[in-house]
């Protein structure tokens, strides 16, 4: 399946875009898709384990399946306030 | 009730939308840019947001504050984009007839929001030098 | 800092009394006339003071406040004579460096406020009656 | 001695005045204060345990002894805030 990530903050800045198009096998989970992203963009590999994850605006664990039409998200821990 | 904005927050706007006559007490919390970070000076900070997720959050830390306290209201404003020394980046308000849940949600509403509201801060230092920050302190060398 | 006035109450001017550059937090307490006390509808609260007593506690309450929490700056602004409901009887604001004390101290504030400082308020209800209060919930009966 | 006695809030409407002139011993106490006071009105009664007394601006008990150019003050316990 095609989804597209958005991508926030520092992570933004290493990848280099807000937006991320990748395409998952499907039934993938947010680890296959934090691997994927680790495959395309070496440099995030010391940050992986801190990363964040959200599909439909709600925080998701590295076990849940990605849904194809849903809005899934890659973040830094935040530090707003 | 929940907004981010671009611009300079009102606190006086904040405050008037968690105004009801049932009302005793309203505490306000009010997030600064400070000049220090350890010895570092600093000129401003950065924020960005998740928008549609942030106002989400947002909307959870408020239902949750008024089922845990005995509050009215509540009021969260966030600011994104730049903020100098001294101006807000994040004012909450809330009402309750009573002063005690009303300083506990206030308190419950930044706590939560510093963990789990996805909105980021970058901090950019006078002598030039920018950093991404993590609020949790175990992060730090993120 | 420390102020007793007749007129509503300028929120924003006593968070500007505490702003200061090293600042991270301000926290603030209102406290309002409410529309109810038990079953009896209030009109307003009438406040008295007395005057010179009064500041040289709330001065009181703002050393210890600064010895007790690691605070920057505390203002206090009491009102007197007519507080309708939904206006402001008292504004309390403190700055810190961090949140937690800058609550702490707030709290500390309002509470001691309501022990020391000579001021005294009488309700007036919807139906003509008038009550002086206490504070001290033991006092009720007075 | 001679004093000049400041009253507030319920106790001023007790008594009908914000001021009170009265003659004490010299050496009298903030109870002998409280006393006389009574005597001269005895609506007062069932409010005197729960009075507080100030002098320049500072509270003090009953055993304190009052000063003859001191500003004294008497009031129910405080309701601000």
């Amino acid at each position: 399946m095609n989804i597209r990530v958005l991508v926030f903050a520092h992570l933004k800045e290493l990848i280099g875009s807000g937006t991320l198009d990748m395409t998952l096998d499907d039934g993938a989970t947010g680890n296959d898709l934090l691997h994927e992203l680790e495959t395309s963009f070496p440099q995030i590999k010391t940050h992986r384990k801190y990363l964040k994850l959200s599909m439909n605006g709600e925080y998701i664990d590295g076990k849940t399946s990605i849904q194809h039409d849903a809005e899934v998200a890659i973040f830094p821990p935040v530090s707003g306030g | 009730m929940y907004e981010i904005v671009e611009h300079e927050i009102d606190v006086e706007k904040v405050i008037a939308r968690v105004s009801v006559p049932e009302a005793g007490a309203v505490t306000t919390f009010i997030g600064l840019t400070r000049n220090f970070t350890g010895e570092m000076k600093v000129e401003l900070l950065q924020y960005e947001a998740y928008h549609s997720m942030a106002i989400k959050m947002m909307e959870r830390i408020g239902l949750e504050a008024v089922e845990k306290y005995d509050i009215r209201k509540i009021a969260i404003t966030h600011r994104i984009g730049d903020v100098a020394v001294e101006e807000a980046s994040v004012v909450i308000a809330v009402s309750a007839s009573h002063r005690k849940p009303a300083f506990q949600a206030c308190e419950y509403a930044i706590d939560t929001l510093k963990e789990i509201v996805p909105i980021w801060k970058k901090e950019s230092m006078t002598n030039g030098k920018q950093k991404w920050i993590a609020n949790d302190p175990d992060l730090k060398k993120l």
